[in-house]
């Protein structure tokens, strides 16, 4: 029972932050067709630029958080102006946006060891605090983590569907014919979706730095193909299917180590589960759990 | 800048290039004639270099068997692939060919008994004690590289002789490939690339023809798997991260994903760009510490390819319209 | 009756060619559409009835001739607007399929097709709508896909209407439709019409349309091919001729 | 064409000749050094190419001090990703392009042995690897060209096991967690081996992947069954991720763990926490009668701007005695370098001279004297298959400060 | 839709006497609520030419894409030459000796117009992976499929274009191509979706020659998707009435003409007074 909790709550934080990256990737596919490839180092670059400004500058940690969603929304915007605004406009094909994902991908992780090193890295908070919970071991951070991560998907949800733009987002992500004659503004959809990746980027990878309580500078490469498998889960293009095909995702992979669970995957392979989950729902319900049948995939 | 010029290290990334050349030619005959986008083709390079390392260390197989047993596992693995997943369309098959590659490495990493696992394949186990795999292959490089050391003194090396290997089987390949592109085969197949339901409802059966593409593309893969185990001698799980699929797919652009003979400039120009950027020591690099060139590396590499698919998608030799038309 | 040729007229299409890429379609097409009219375009298949308003939109291009709207006065080049542009100057648009966003709720559908001047409110104009069809009102929460096609077409135009447009552009609002449901739906046209909002419709159900219209031209092979007041030419037999090839 | 070429070999072997001769005296070493210094392990790869060439300008300096003519560089330090592919392309562009004499690195086994098939024993290219660490790489038949100053898994297995055997006993049962690479699972491999002969039982055998996004699960599975003792095989890096894990389960002991040479610094000690680690122990290799404190300030002077990894000085070592080698010899020919190597590691005896006396060590070695250089990592002492034999392994423990402190009296030595 | 009841009277039973190469029995589809297609019967008789018309929407597509396999009907048989192909694949079922025309004319841009033509040739040893050793077999192949390409064209005026990209052809020519594509794969039964509209008259013209002549040989038989009646009449022999899905009607040319349920299904019918 109290493994159940334990891996649950592991699950849940893991899943959490899986969710708030997921639907950032589930976003941008949505409006602008584009598997970002580039999404698991901006999450690294979110996580080294917080630690930056409130370990080494010493300023204040919220402060720093919002300070590296805004740089994470920056970037975004900037590589939308040099970059992907121009690949529509020449009719970029999804070979192309595959490629150049992963170029910018290829850029920015060095950027990220040049600015910030190489070094492991951790933030000024005490990793080691712990609650009991019905036998469950909670730690401080990750409690934290949930908390805030939960949150998060509870204002990211409510964004997308209760403000003009995320309405006007998905309005656009369902039928972008009609969202452009309806009198939405196409251009300004698109940059609030690089934005809120942008954003949403930066805080996943902070999180995810907490909840490591120490990081390096390939954290979130690492993790993007799961993050992937979030996205296929929760059908991709589905923002509130992404946030619950990340926290389903995160669930599984830890509750896949219990013993009930084919004697248990051992944790070497871990990834496995991520990527096993990923091909199988793409095999078996390739529309994803929100998706309805006759959807084209 | 006399670091530069001297021939050696050119020679290893001209076979080198022509190993990636074969690799680029199998994400070749899927994309530039099926259509398909295999994220995934490192997977079938890393199946048939273990197959060799284990069948020829643990089982004591002769190269050239299982060589060709390789190839046909990578083939296998490449209908595998088709079989579960080629349904999906252009991007969801992309992401799950991923998905399937480093399953395929993570099987290799954690199966120590059969593939030495971290170790790479010197630690796979063994009856007779450390080998290699190489041994008879060394034979035919040795006798090539002693032809060649009348010719070119101490040049002569086992990376000159794989380039006399390598570079002949791609000409070859590239000779295949384009006659391949020229049957009614591929026709049907550039059909399937731009429309399903035309060559359907010719009769042609599209699910069988794109599974075929995929197949034949993966024994690419695994012969340039072949060459890459003869070539390194040893294989290690790191060897076959994603990004190498990401260097063939570069390779194809440069040619223009429908050139297949593109591919023998595009190859030599990957290699030249990938192996001249480990000479950024002239001033004002040479300012910065040998860490930092090595970031800047990486990042040439990335800012190539976003640079080309902004300002030349359709690669040095390719028509605009083929990227544009997708 | 009111004269098409009039120089008042609120949206004006003038000798317009155009198609997609290098296929024409329009040769030469001029529609007059004067303030608080209803204006109908029929014409057989391929005629280039639609093809108009998808140039307006940006969807099919256009290679000469021009569309302007005179608001008061006010002259607006329409073929340059930018299409998401066109509704903040009045002009609504219902496509003739996918005119709905399915994932979106009702509600959502309305408010996406609001656009905000100076002195309107997204509630009281969506009261209004609600008012006008309860139907919504009683599914507003409902994802817009799970409506029925009667249902679908009714809350295009709603979505349409959020606007406040001063002319709705309607590609073949009655496509799809029951007999039953197509006869309610004119009768709304008439009730959109009379409070105030113009209407320009390409329409495949010529003689309902035209019995509702003010003027109504006739096009073919991307032309115009004949016009007239509305009601005078649902017995026009050269109208059948045209629709059914009899030349 | 032929002719042409023959004459200007002709050409070419004169004028070498002629230069050669007056260098018969300065010799003039050329190093390359492969190291991971992108991605993953960078941290490792950057701090021993950066301590590697500290080392090189150690024995420039010295040299001058000693009036000894000639140099001894790094010509070009190499990125290989940890990858055994990439290692082959850099030691051939270094064999090839620079001209190298000898290679210093790379980090780890795979890329280690990849570059000696390929590359480095064919070409007749000394290597000294700095952290290779399979007990694979002293089999192969490497024409005696493969050195390393980093200790082989089969000592290191052998020297924790029987510290924990000394410390617990031998029939208890001890649970092990390893990073899955293959620093981790080789050494792994050989204490459960080792263990198991010793007649003890494994507990949990637990490997996890340095990148997992968390470790809790990992954590708790190696808390199970309540082991009385535990061995941990990791790097720094995921083990601040792992530690903290451990922590949260409330059922680990860190007095009850050992871990290998990775955790011997008190810097490494203090990132992942000191209430974490106090209590634990570990082995260590050691340089005999060294100060290594001494050494980590001094390159910290020396080369400030990049942080300091617990085997840097490995790096330093290997380049130090590649360049005592040289001079030693008067030659850069592999056969006179391996020869001299193991004049100067101490292989064949000889006074003790410590790295902090590197001018001494330059002018014994100039002076074609047999000695035994003391490292600032291990004093290496090459034997017969270029393993370092001379390492003397520290038990070390964590105080309550993260202090270490080691008693002399329990090193072990193989 | 009143008078359907006589509508249906009116019909003749073609297949009575002859052989019906296609039988179709109550098919019905349906895509998320709507049902393009409702309880369809017909049957077709060999070498016959039938033309579909109806008003846009009327579901003529839907039931040529149920009848050439690339949507399942939800309920109903489709019967061509005594095997019931509903539930088969579209290639099968193509490789039967059913072909279809697309509406819009689908070509394949990027494919030169002699080889979209000899992509239809049935039968290819080169369509199998096997096939790529028989050279020989191959090359003959190719050989003919091309002379039978080039007399295609021929008929249709392209022979000029026949090694030019498909994509620079205009809509027009498209159509030729498409129609010629249909016809390389020797069908037994031909499906063609609206082969005239957008087509200028001389074109048109010209095509119904062509189908004219392939009439006279008997050995295929039409189904033609038109809008045009003056075109249907000229070349059917029957013509069958869709609106709404259904069929509304079905007989000869002549009579559908003056049909006043066809007048309404296109012009909309004259209904209520609306102030």
């Amino acid at each position: 029972m109290s493994d159940l909790i334990q891996y649950t709550f592991n699950g849940l934080v893991v899943g959490s932050i899986f969710a708030i990256a997921a639907v950032g990737i589930s976003l941008l596919y949505s409006v602008l067709r584009l598997v970002n490839f580039a999404a698991g180092d901006f999450l690294t670059l979110g996580a080294f630029l917080t630690y930056f400004l409130s370990v080494t500058l010493e300023l204040n940690f919220f402060f720093s958080i919002v300070v590296s969603m805004l740089a994470g929304m920056g970037i975004s915007w900037f590589l939308e102006l040099v970059l992907w605004r121009n690949l529509r406009r020449n009719k970029a094909g999804t070979l192309a946006l595959f490629l150049v994902a992963t170029g910018v991908a290829l850029m920015l992780r060095p950027i990220i060891q040049f600015l910030f090193g190489t070094e492991t890295r951790k933030f000024n908070i005490d990793i080691l605090k712990t609650y009991d919970f019905l036998g469950a071991r909670i730690a401080h951070t990750q409690l934290l983590v949930l908390i805030f991560a939960s949150a998060s998907i509870l204002v990211i949800a409510l964004f997308i569907s209760k403000a003009r733009i995320g309405k006007d987002m998905r309005a656009y992500a369902n039928n972008p014919g009609l969202a452009a004659v309806s009198g939405i503004n196409v251009d300004r959809v698109v940059l609030a979706t690089w934005l809120i990746s942008g954003a949403l980027g930066s805080l996943a990878g902070v999180f995810q730095g907490l909840v490591q309580g120490q990081f390096n500078n390939s954290m979130g490469e690492s993790l993007l193909l799961s993050f992937f498998a979030a996205v296929v889960l929760g059908t991709i293009g589905d923002a509130y299917g992404a946030l619950v095909g990340g926290l389903l995702l995160g669930l599984f992979m830890e509750l896949s180590q219990l013993s009930f669970f084919f004697g248990g995957v051992p944790s070497n392979y871990k990834p496995v589960v991520a990527f096993a989950t990923l091909v199988l729902v793409l095999l078996f319900k390739p529309e994803g759990i929100f998706g309805y049948r006759g959807r084209k995939v | 800048m006399d670091a530069f010029v001297q021939p050696g290290f050119w020679v290893f990334v001209l076979a080198l290039a022509g190993i990636y050349g074969i690799f680029a030619l199998g994400l070749q005959i899927q994309y530039g004639v099926g259509g398909i986008m295999n994220f995934g083709h490192v997977g079938m390079m890393a199946v048939s270099g273990y197959t060799i390392a284990v069948l020829v260390i643990k089982y004591q197989w002769s190269f050239w068997w299982a060589a060709f047993v390789g190839v046909v596992l990578a083939a296998l693995l490449g209908a595998l692939l088709g079989l579960t997943t080629l349904r999906l369309s252009g991007d969801y098959f992309a992401i799950a060919s991923i998905a399937f590659a480093e399953i395929t490495r993570y099987w290799i990493l954690n199966t120590d008994s059969v593939t030495g696992g971290t170790q790479g394949t010197l630690a796979i186990p063994n009856p007779l004690g450390f080998g290699g795999y190489t041994n008879q292959p060394d034979l035919i490089l040795t006798w090539i590289s002693d032809r060649l050391y009348p010719i070119v003194g101490d040049e002569a090396s086992r990376d000159m002789s794989m380039i006399f290997i390598v570079w002949p089987f791609l000409f070859l390949f590239i000779w295949i490939a384009s006659k391949l592109q020229q049957t009614s085969w591929a026709r049907v197949l550039r059909a399937t690339r731009e429309d399903d339901d035309v060559p359907r409802s010719l009769g042609k059966n599209v699910f069988r023809f794109r599974l075929q593409t995929l197949v034949i593309g993966s024994v690419f893969g695994g012969i340039a798997g072949v060459f890459w185990a003869l070539q390194f001698a040893l294989l290690a799980p790191e060897d076959f991260l994603r990004i190498v699929t990401f260097y063939g797919w570069m390779i194809l652009i440069l040619a223009g994903a429908t050139r297949v003979k593109g591919l023998i400039i595009a190859s030599i120009f990957f290699g030249f760009l990938y192996g001249s950027t480990r000479f950024l020591e002239f001033w004002p690099l040479s300012l910065l510490s040998s860490p930092e060139r090595a970031y800047l590396r990486v990042f040439l590499i990335g800012f190539v390819i976003v640079l080309l698919m902004l300002k030349r998608p359709q690669g040095l030799f390719g028509k605009r319209q083929e990227m544009v038309l997708e | 009756m009111i004269n098409s040729n009039s120089d008042q007229a609120l949206f004006s299409v003038n000798d317009l060619q155009g198609g997609y890429g290098d296929i024409q379609i329009l040769n030469g097409v001029t529609i007059k559409v004067p303030d608080q009219s209803i204006v109908t375009i029929v014409g057989p298949n391929g005629a280039g009835k639609s093809t108009i308003l998808k140039a307006i939109y940006k969807i099919a291009d256009v290679t000469s001739g021009s569309v302007t709207l005179n608001k008061n006065g006010v002259i607006t080049d329409v073929l340059a607007t930018k299409p998401h542009n066109l509704s903040s100057i009045g002009v609504g648009y219902v496509p003739q399929i996918e005119n709905i966003f399915p994932a979106l709720s009702i509600e959502e559908n309305l408010e996406v097709g609001f656009v905000n001047f100076e002195n309107n409110n997204l509630e009281t104009i969506r009261d209004d709508i609600y008012q006008r069809y309860p139907d919504l009102k009683i599914k507003a929460k409902d994802r817009a896909g799970t409506l029925s096609g009667g249902q679908r077409q009714m809350l295009a135009m709603a979505r349409a209407l959020m606007s406040s447009p001063r002319i709705l552009l309607l590609d073949e609002p009655s496509a799809g439709l029951a007999p039953a449901l197509v006869d309610q739906l004119f009768e709304e046209l008439v009730k959109i019409n009379k409070s105030g909002v113009t209407i320009l419709m390409v329409e495949q159900n010529a003689r309902r349309a035209l019995a509702i219209s003010d003027y109504g031209y006739v096009l073919d092979m991307g032309k115009n091919r004949h016009e007239g007041a509305g009601a005078s030419m649902v017995d026009d037999p050269e109208i059948v001729g045209i629709y059914l090839g009899k030349k | 064409m032929k002719i042409r070429k023959v004459l200007l070999a002709t050409a070419l072997t004169s004028t070498l000749v002629l230069n050669a001769l007056p260098a018969q005296a300065a010799v003039d070493m050329k190093i390359g050094t492969i190291h991971p210094l992108t991605g993953g392990n960078a941290d490792y790869g950057i701090g021993l190419t950066t301590a590697a060439e500290w080392g090189a300008e150690s024995v420039t300096k010295a040299m001058k001090a000693a009036k000894v003519a000639g140099s001894c560089k790094i010509v070009a330090s190499e990125d290989d990703q940890a990858t055994p592919a990439l290692a082959v392309e850099a030691a051939t562009k270094l064999v090839k392009s620079n001209k190298v004499n000898a290679i210093v690195g790379p980090l780890t086994s795979g890329s280690t042995l990849g570059i000696a098939q390929s590359v480095t024993v064919p070409n007749n290219i000394v290597v000294i690897a700095t952290a290779a660490s399979s007990p694979t790489i002293t089999k192969y038949a490497d024409q005696d060209l493969l050195f390393r100053t980093y200790p082989s898994d089969a000592f290191q297995g052998k020297v924790i096991v029987a510290a924990v055997q000394k410390a617990f006993g031998k029939t208890v049962t001890l649970s092990i967690g390893a990073r899955n690479d293959a620093f981790g699972t080789a050494l792994a491999n050989v204490v459960t081996n080792e263990w198991v002969k010793g007649g003890g039982d494994i507990g949990r055998k637990v490997l996890w992947n340095p990148d997992n996004a968390t470790f809790d699960s990992e954590a708790k599975l190696l808390t199970e069954g309540s082991p009385d003792v535990w061995v941990i095989v990791d790097f720094p890096d995921t083990f601040a991720k792992v530690g903290p894990a451990l922590v949260r389960t409330g059922k680990w002991d860190a007095k009850k763990t050992f871990f290998t040479e990775a955790m011997y610094d008190e810097a490494v000690i203090a990132t992942i926490g000191v209430s974490i680690m106090a209590g634990a122990k570990g082995t260590a290799a050691k340089s005999i009668g060294v100060d290594s404190a001494k050494w980590k300030t001094d390159r910290k002077a020396a080369k400030p701007s990049t942080k300091e990894t617990f085997v840097d000085a490995s790096g330093y070592d290997a380049t130090v005695l590649l360049c005592l080698a040289a001079i030693h010899g008067k030659s850069v020919k592999h056969t006179a370098l391996i020869k001299s190597l193991r004049a100067v590691s101490g292989s064949q005896g000889g006074p003790l001279i410590p790295w902090t006396k590197l001018t001494d060590a330059v002018k014994a070695a100039a002076a074609g004297k047999k000695f035994t250089y003391q490292g600032a990592w291990t004093t290496a002492k090459f034997d017969a298959a270029g393993d370092s034999s001379g390492a003397l392994f520290r038990v070390y423990s964590i105080d309550a400060a993260g202090k270490l402190s080691s008693n002399d009296a329990e090193d072990v030595r193989f | 839709m009143e008078n359907l009841a006589s509508a249906s009277s009116t019909s003749l039973d073609n297949s009575s006497s002859d052989f019906a190469i296609l039988d179709v029995r109550n098919i019905s589809v349906s895509f998320g609520g709507v049902r393009p297609v409702q309880d369809v019967s017909f049957k077709i008789s060999e070498n016959s030419f039938t033309s579909v018309i109806g008003p846009n929407g009327a579901g003529k597509t839907s039931l040529f894409n149920l009848i050439s396999g690339m949507n399942k009907v939800s309920a109903g048989e489709i019967i061509f030459r005594q095997q019931a192909i509903q539930a088969i694949h579209p290639h099968k079922i193509a490789q039967k000796g059913l072909i279809r025309t697309f509406q819009g004319a689908k070509i394949i841009k990027r494919l030169t117009v002699a080889e979209n033509l000899m992509m239809a040739v049935q039968g290819n040893p080169g369509d199998n992976l096997s096939g790529f050793l028989r050279i020989r077999a191959r090359r003959d192949f190719e050989a003919q499929a091309r002379a039978e390409a080039m007399r295609r064209l021929d008929q249709v005026g392209l022979t000029k274009f026949a090694d030019e990209y498909a994509g620079i052809l205009s809509g027009g020519q498209r159509k030729l191509l498409d129609l010629s594509r249909a016809l390389m794969a020797k069908p037994s039964l031909l499906l063609l979706d609206e082969p005239f509209a957008g087509v200028n008259p001389t074109l048109v013209e010209k095509l119904i020659m062509v189908l004219g002549e392939l009439r006279k040989e008997k050995s295929m038989t039409f189904l033609l998707i038109e809008h045009d009646l003056e075109t249907v009449m000229n070349i059917s022999d029957r013509v069958i009435v869709m609106a709404d899905g259904k069929i509304i009607a079905d007989g000869l040319p002549g009579a559908i003409y003056e049909n006043e349920v066809v007048i309404d299904a296109y012009l909309g019918s004259r209904r209520k007074e609306i102030k």
